[in-house]
């Protein structure tokens, strides 16, 4: 049980910070602590959240997807196309769009399995190739008018007090399937035996090759569905979206406290992760007086305060055992 | 015993690497219901043999029959399939994950994909207890000892209802008793018909297990034999092809060192790794560390070097104090450390065995004083034929060397720094016959020269030799001294095991 | 009571997007206004989220620069429900509902694509090869200003953009395409059109350097009139730089307290572009504040 | 001979190689003047000139980058610190510093500080790397426009600007300048053992401690360095456009690096270093823009031939391909 612990610890040191960054935020800016607050995080940060969820795993696998905010905007702008100038139902549109996800990521994926090549370059060619080809369709954003989407842009779901757009309930929804994936699947736990060790895994038998092509169509397909919610975020489809959304998704990730280097984490920490970045930007906005400048000073300075904070709890209370 | 049908046939299996020919046509066959010996010189081609077997090499010519039918393992997983059951000779598995885990990967109970969590501890629980092995199953791997890890490497491979069992040298970092328990696991499921391969340097338990040996040398088949048509003598000659000279004479009953120690410690401890220790350490002295596994062998080494930080305690040079704080520190000291762990903390694996061997002498210089390149390999010519290290040339990574040559090189890296103590820790893990004699004349010599020696080793026999005074530590704390005068196996034990309270 | 008025900006982008901000920032501290600013970072994301903040912070105004046409439809819906009116500035959007917002006061980077293409018309008597020097690809001003200068050419069939390249916005950028495109087209480049003035002014040394005048060998044309530029043009360098008045502060809050006193104000109105060539740079040079 | 013949033919280095070539090949086709050298006021002038002087940015900051990656590491920062490094150098200039060695030590000490900064987070605090730099790209940025105001500063200083757009003996000095940093950086790493304690350490860091190397040290140094490459860059960056841009100098320049290092065959894995490699993957990124500015191909979808570069050179490297063009040439020989 202390062993569980133990290796839990980083998870509950961020899951504490982030309450500690929220309680300190709602106490100094009036009107924070609300239930609208809370709601925007995940509504907010729906498109970065579906994202970190794939990333999470690519993560837990020792691998990198910087494909996926390319991924995001070529979905956007495809399915807007495809629905405002060729008539095509926004279902079918968004089911191709997840589709091409997946496969470009199981493209990337075998080429760095049966190709053995670094991550961080493949995707990096496909985070060009889906830009290139994003803008390719249409160097502006577009507008979406389809009835389907306007009636999904009322839907809302009422908790007492707090109405659940549709938007954040994709976005938990997902969080909890990524987390079912990740920890009571196999496939889940091969990503992180193999992150951990990827001779081991290949030695103990584990599918290697599939679970790599498998976790990167998995973080094509969440890229993908980010984008879609983006569309959904919106009400248009915008060749840009996700610029530099892959470094978003990573820091969310690793504020986490998954290791970077493979084997290690916990989709939870990637809620907390989430909700951490979501609350700073909420207060940079609640304070609304710091020049952009200083806003990009200071949060620099908060992801570094914070994960030597992380560090820091961790060694001290491992010592202390 | 009845002659049973073969479980599994190699035939005319060829492997070759760049520049090495690593089996040549060897032919194996195991039967059902035998413990099989695989045996053989560092770098013969015995894990070569066994991953060509398993799918992890494909091999360039050859069959593989497996109870009748052709076997073609494209990969781990298909062999496993097929019934066979592996522990590799490097611990293969995942440090960052949990011990449950690691043993149930690939395997886990649940239904659609979906895991049943209880289960996998459940089922990890009883796989260990019936090694006898305590552990939470919770646990990441990574901290446990490495003689735990393997032992839960063997719990893993014996969970799988497999037909072949085959053990790579699962032995190199055990205990007895830990020996003992596998040893009694091997016989049993021998008793329900399984095959077992088994590799192993230790000659002792080639006799207490096993039915047949093969013995392989330089890639090539010398011959299959019966337990009891081959007596020790003639087993060490096939595997060496020439009679072993005498063997090396026990360490001459050493005269009590006096004077000013090498290296003194005093009070030397680190919270949870070790408890207050003293040592003194003269010149020209072997001192054995003895101890069970996990009483703060490795930790002590650690601590002299500077590894660990210490919470306490004073470290001092020839009287002298020194501000011996990191591995650099301890390197330009004169100090050497042989770490028993060589795969994470001892090899640079994609460098060549020359940069390898050279590293520490160049660390200790510093980077500006290089060594010319001729000089680089006038080092590497004498290292590799004093310590008959087996690879093509000193230009390749060392990482395709086996396991044994290897640790030659590490030991080489040492000795070529030329230091005044040198710990060597397990230094003859993984290391056969013909290497061993040669690292413990290395020692013998090592101590005429003058310089001081920590030896740690897991086999009693080994410190008893080559030690002209015995440390014994346990449950990290120093609990005895043995003068060499009064160094026996049996001294030695009794007073590790704690059956006998030293009188200080 | 003071009001408290939410500023969702696109970014930091460019001069001009800095002395935008610093006016409105400046203006609301004379006015006593608190200003909650956002920085969008070059992200329609970030400046929805920053609205929706705005609404869960129930300040009394929001003013948007957007990044793009579309894509507010849904954000704004939710402002109007939460009964905080909205004023788009800079440029427009696209929506279903132009109840949606109160007002727009616009520069328009289309009129700004068309007075360049008119003026240089009317310079080189409708004839001349043209280069174009575009902004970052997908970004509105880069797609306007291309658009309307496309448009306005189509009267002259003189008049032929034989090569287009992105220098991103940035200097080096502009220079490093002008140094290709003179490699590839040599002497054949009769005129630039720069889609803001810090390519322009990287092209002009790409020019310099190859060993031509800038203003007599090639015709520059750009937008945006910073500083820097109108003293180019005083100096002769360049041909033509289009104002694009970043100065919305005054107008913004003006319309922002009619909107609140219930007053009704005009739904589009237009900053006044100006155009600065030879006749006019020297003399508006000492007075430019950005 | 022959055999260094082969060991050449296996070199990684052969593949951006044949990638320029390529590429030269296709331009000259379709573009017969692309070559042409002219002389003009005593400088070099073509195209071939303007891809040395424009690769040489990327040029230096993969320099500096190899050693990183070569630690295990990555460094994100580098656009930032091209930025910073700028904006320090204008600022500098700015308020009347006349003399160009403290407006070069300046600037490019700036740099080295944010390389010791990004060192010290790794090496001492055990941030990964990729975080530690993240760190500084996104806060470095801000410093840069703090420093600027948010404005661009123009730089008027003749012997600054020298840097930039001068010419040494017909070449243009940035390209002179890199060359001459190539082999200073070659021959301080593999003259010393320099070279080969950053190869330990990246190939296993635990192991290179336990041999008694200063593990830490090393990676902060490596760091350092790119620090000042990357200072050097944004002072050439600065210098070339006569102007600090806090907001765009450097941007993606991160990306570039890392590719050049990359496709030179460095592996990001860390271990084993290739110096020429990078100097060569730099020319061929810079070959391929100046290409596709050549050709004409829209800025929307120039994305796209980069992406199909990066494939070729990664399929091309990969052993699985070598062995099976190997195992064609065999067969043709044996046919
Ligand atoms: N991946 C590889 N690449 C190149 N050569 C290799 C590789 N693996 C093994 N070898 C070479 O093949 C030969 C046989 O090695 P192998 O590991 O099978 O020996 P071994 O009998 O298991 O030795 P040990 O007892 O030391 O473990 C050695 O010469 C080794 O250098
Ligand atoms: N990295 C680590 N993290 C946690 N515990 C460790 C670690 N390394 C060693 N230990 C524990 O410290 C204790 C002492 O280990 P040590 O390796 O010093 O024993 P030893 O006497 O050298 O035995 P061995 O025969 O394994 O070398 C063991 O119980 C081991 O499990
Ligand atoms: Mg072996
Ligand atoms: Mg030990």
């Amino acid at each position: 049980m202390k062993a569980m612990l133990q290796r839990r610890l980083p998870l509950l040191t961020t899951g504490a910070i982030f309450a500690a960054l929220f309680i300190a935020a709602g106490l100094k800016y009036e009107g924070f602590f609300s239930s609208n607050v809370a709601v925007n995080l995940f509504t907010d940060n729906a498109v970065l959240g579906l994202t970190a969820i794939g990333m999470t795993l690519v993560i837990f696998a020792g691998g990198i997807d910087l494909s996926v905010g390319a991924v995001a905007g070529f979905t956007s702008i495809f399915v807007a196309t495809l629905i405002e100038q060729h008539g095509v139902h926004p279902a079918l549109a968004g089911a191709a769009a997840l589709a091409i996800g997946g496969a470009l990521g199981a493209g990337m994926g075998a080429i760095i399995h049966w190709f053995k090549q670094p991550a961080f370059l493949i995707t990096l060619a496909g985070m060009f190739l889906m830009r290139g080809c994003a803008f390719w369709l249409n160097t502006e954003s577009v507008g979406i008018n389809h009835p389907l989407y306007a009636r999904a842009a009322d839907i809302y779901w009422e908790f007492g007090p707090v109405g659940v757009p549709l938007v954040a309930a994709i976005l938990a929804v997902g969080l909890i399937i990524g987390g079912v994936i990740g920890h009571t699947t196999r496939f889940g736990r091969n990503l992180l035996a193999l992150g951990g060790n990827e001779q081991s895994a290949l030695l103990m038998g584990l599918p290697v090759g599939a679970s790599k092509v498998g976790v990167y169509a998995f973080s094509g397909f969440c890229a993908a569905a980010a984008g879609l919610v983006g569309t959904l975020y919106t009400g248009s489809g915008n060749p840009s979206t996700g610029i530099g959304l892959e470094l978003d998704a990573i820091a969310v990730v690793v504020i986490g406290g998954t290791v970077l280097t493979g084997g290690r984490g916990h989709m939870l920490g990637t809620v907390f992760g989430l909700l951490i970045f979501g609350t700073i930007q909420s207060v940079l906005l609640f304070d609304g007086r710091l020049s952009p400048w200083w806003a990009r000073i200071l949060v620099g300075v908060l992801l570094l305060a914070f994960i030597l904070l992380q560090r820091g709890l961790v060694r001290a209370v491992g010592k202390g055992k | 015993m009845t002659a049973p049908s073969p479980l599994l046939t190699l035939r005319g299996i060829g492997k070759r690497f760049p520049g090495v020919v690593a089996l040549d046509g060897v032919d194996f066959t195991v039967r059902a219901g035998e413990i099989h010996a695989l045996l053989g010189e560092n770098g013969a081609g015995k894990s070569t043999l066994i991953k060509v077997l398993t799918g992890v090499y494909e091999a360039d010519a050859g069959e593989i029959i497996l109870a009748g039918n052709p076997l073609r393992a494209k990969a781990p997983a298909d062999a496993e399939r097929a019934g066979i059951s592996t522990v590799y000779q490097e611990v293969n598995l995942v440090p960052s994950l949990s011990v449950a885990e690691n043993i149930a990967l690939g395997r886990q109970p649940g239904r659609f994909g979906f895991l049943n969590w209880r289960a996998i501890r459940r089922h990890a629980r009883a796989a260990l207890a019936r090694l006898e092995i305590e552990c939470d199953v919770d646990a990441e791997l990574g901290t446990l000892s490495i003689a735990l890890q393997q032992m839960v490497a063997i719990a893993r491979a014996l969970d799988l209802k497999a037909r072949l069992l085959i053990l790579d040298e699962p032995t190199a970092s055990l205990d007895e008793k830990e020996v003992a328990d596998l040893f009694a696991v091997m016989r049993r499921l021998r008793a329900e018909g399984l095959g077992i391969v088994f590799v192993t340097h230790f000659l002792d338990q080639v006799y207490a297990v096993c039915d047949r040996i093969t013995v392989l040398r330089n890639g090539t088949l010398v011959g299959e034999y019966p337990i009891r048509e081959l007596p020790r003598l003639a087993l060490v000659g096939k595997m060496l092809g020439r009679e072993i000279t005498a063997t090396p004479a026990a360490a001459t009953a050493a005269t009590a060192a006096t004077g000013t120690p090498l290296l003194s410690a005093r009070g030397l401890s680190r919270r949870g790794a070790l408890h207050a220790l003293d040592l003194d350490i003269h010149r020209g002295e072997v001192v054995g560390l003895g101890g069970l596994l996990g009483s703060g062998r490795t930790e002590t080494a650690r601590l002299l070097f500077g590894i660990d930080p210490r919470d306490g305690g004073e470290i001092r040079m020839k009287d002298a104090a020194c501000g011996l704080r990191s591995p650099r520190d301890a390197v330009q000291l004169g100090l050497a450390f042989c770490s028993e762990d060589r795969k994470s903390e001892g090899i640079l694996p994609n460098l060549s065995v020359r940069e390898n061997l050279i590293i520490a002498l160049q660390a200790k210089q510093g980077g500006w004083r290089t060594i010319s390149r001729a000089e680089q390999e006038r080092l590497c010519a004498h290292y590799i034929a004093a310590l008959r290290i087996k690879t093509a040339n000193a230009e390749v990574p060392i990482r395709t060397l086996s396991g044994g040559n290897q640790q030659k090189v590490l030991l080489a890296r040492w000795l070529a720094t030329q230091p005044e103590l040198i710990i060597l820790d397990e230094p003859t893990r993984g290391i056969d016959i013909g290497a061993k004699a040669e690292i413990e004349a290395l020692i013998g010599k090592l101590r005429a020269d003058g310089i001081a020696v920590i030896f740690i080793s897991s086999e009693i026999e080994e410190v008893v030799r080559n030690s002209t005074r015995a440390v014994v530590l346990r449950e990290r704390r120093h609990c005895g001294e043995i003068p060499g005068a009064e160094l026996t196996a049996a001294r030695l034990m009794q007073t590790m095991a704690g059956g006998h309270v030293p009188h200080e | 009571k003071t009001l408290t008025v939410g500023f969702a900006q696109t970014g930091a982008e460019s001069a001009w997007r800095t002395a935008n901000t610093d006016s409105m920032k400046n203006e609301a501290e004379k006015r006593g206004i608190i200003l909650k600013f956002s920085d969008g970072q070059g992200k329609q994301e970030n400046q929805i989220r920053a609205v929706r903040s705005f609404i869960t912070q129930r300040v009394d105004a929001i003013v948007i620069a957007p990044l793009v046409e579309t894509g507010w439809e849904p954000v704004l819906r939710e402002a109007k429900r939460a009964k905080i009116p909205v004023i788009i500035t800079d440029r427009t959007v696209q929506v279903s509902d132009e109840s949606l917002f109160v007002c727009f006061i616009g520069s328009d980077f289309y009129t700004e694509g068309k007075m360049a293409a008119d003026w240089l018309a009317k310079a080189v008597n409708g004839t001349g090869n043209i280069v174009e020097l575009q902004g970052t690809p997908g970004s509105a001003p880069a797609n306007e200003r291309r658009k309307a200068f496309a448009d306005g050419l189509a009267a002259y069939p003189g008049l032929k953009i034989i090569d287009s390249q992105s220098g991103d916005f940035r200097r080096s950028g502009g220079k490093e395409v002008m140094e290709a495109l003179l490699k590839k087209h040599g002497k054949a480049i009769q005129i630039v059109y720069a889609h803001n003035d810090d390519m322009a002014l990287g092209a002009i040394q790409a020019i310099e350097e190859a060993g031509l005048k800038p203003g007599q060998d090639i015709l520059i044309v750009s937008i945006d009139a910073i500083k820097e530029a109108v003293a180019a043009v005083a100096a002769g360098k360049l041909a033509v730089t289009v104002e694009c008045n970043p100065l919305f502060g005054p107008k913004v809050y003006d319309t922002v307290a009619k909107v609140l006193a219930g007053e009704t104000v005009p739904k589009v109105s237009y900053n006044k572009d100006e155009l600065f060539d030879s006749t006019n740079a020297a003399a508006a040079l000492p007075s430019r504040q950005y | 001979m022959t055999d260094r013949l082969r060991h050449f033919l296996k070199s990684p280095v052969l593949w951006p190689l044949a990638g320029i070539f390529l590429l030269l090949v296709a331009n000259l086709v379709l573009k017969p003047g692309f070559l042409t050298i002219t002389v003009l006021d005593g400088h070099l002038y073509g195209l071939p000139i303007d891809v040395l002087n424009r690769g040489a940015k990327t040029l230096i900051l993969a320099l500096g980058m190899t050693l990183v990656i070569a630690t295990g590491g990555v460094d994100l920062s580098v656009g930032s610190v091209v930025a910073i490094t700028g904006a320090v150098a204008a600022v500098l200039i700015g308020q009347g510093t006349d003399s160009l060695v403290l407006i070069l030590g300046g600037a490019i000490a700036a740099g080295g500080l944010a390389g010791l900064i990004n060192g010290l987070l790794v090496a001492r605090l055990g941030v990964q790397p990729i975080v530690a730099t993240l760190i500084l790209m996104v806060a470095g940025r801000g410093v840069a426009q703090v420093l600027t105001d948010g404005q661009v500063l123009i730089i008027k200083h003749e012997a600054f600007g020298f840097l930039g757009n001068g010419f040494v003996l017909g070449l243009p000095f940035t390209i002179v300048c890199a060359t001459l940093l190539y082999l200073a950086v070659h021959f301080a790493l593999r003259r010393t053992a320099a070279g080969l304690f950053i190869e330990a350490v990246g190939d296993n860091p635990e192991a290179s401690r336990f041999a008694g190397l200063a593990t830490a040290r090393i990676k902060i140094l490596a760091y350092v360095a790119c620090g000042l490459c990357a200072g050097l860059a944004g002072v050439m960056e600065a210098a070339n456009i006569g102007a600090a841009d806090a907001q765009r100098a450097g941007e993606n320049m991160e990306l570039d690096a890392i590719f050049a290092v990359v496709v030179g065959g460095t592996a990001l894995t860390g271990g084993r270093f290739l110096l020429l490699g990078s100097f060569v993957g730099a020319l061929l990124l810079q070959m391929l823009i100046t290409t596709m500015y050549n050709l004409g191909v829209p800025p929307a979808v120039a994305p796209v031939p980069k992406a199909l570069l990066i494939l070729t050179v990664c399929l091309l490297q990969s052993d699985r391909t070598r062995r099976w063009l190997g195992g064609l040439f065999k067969k043709k020989a044996a046919a």
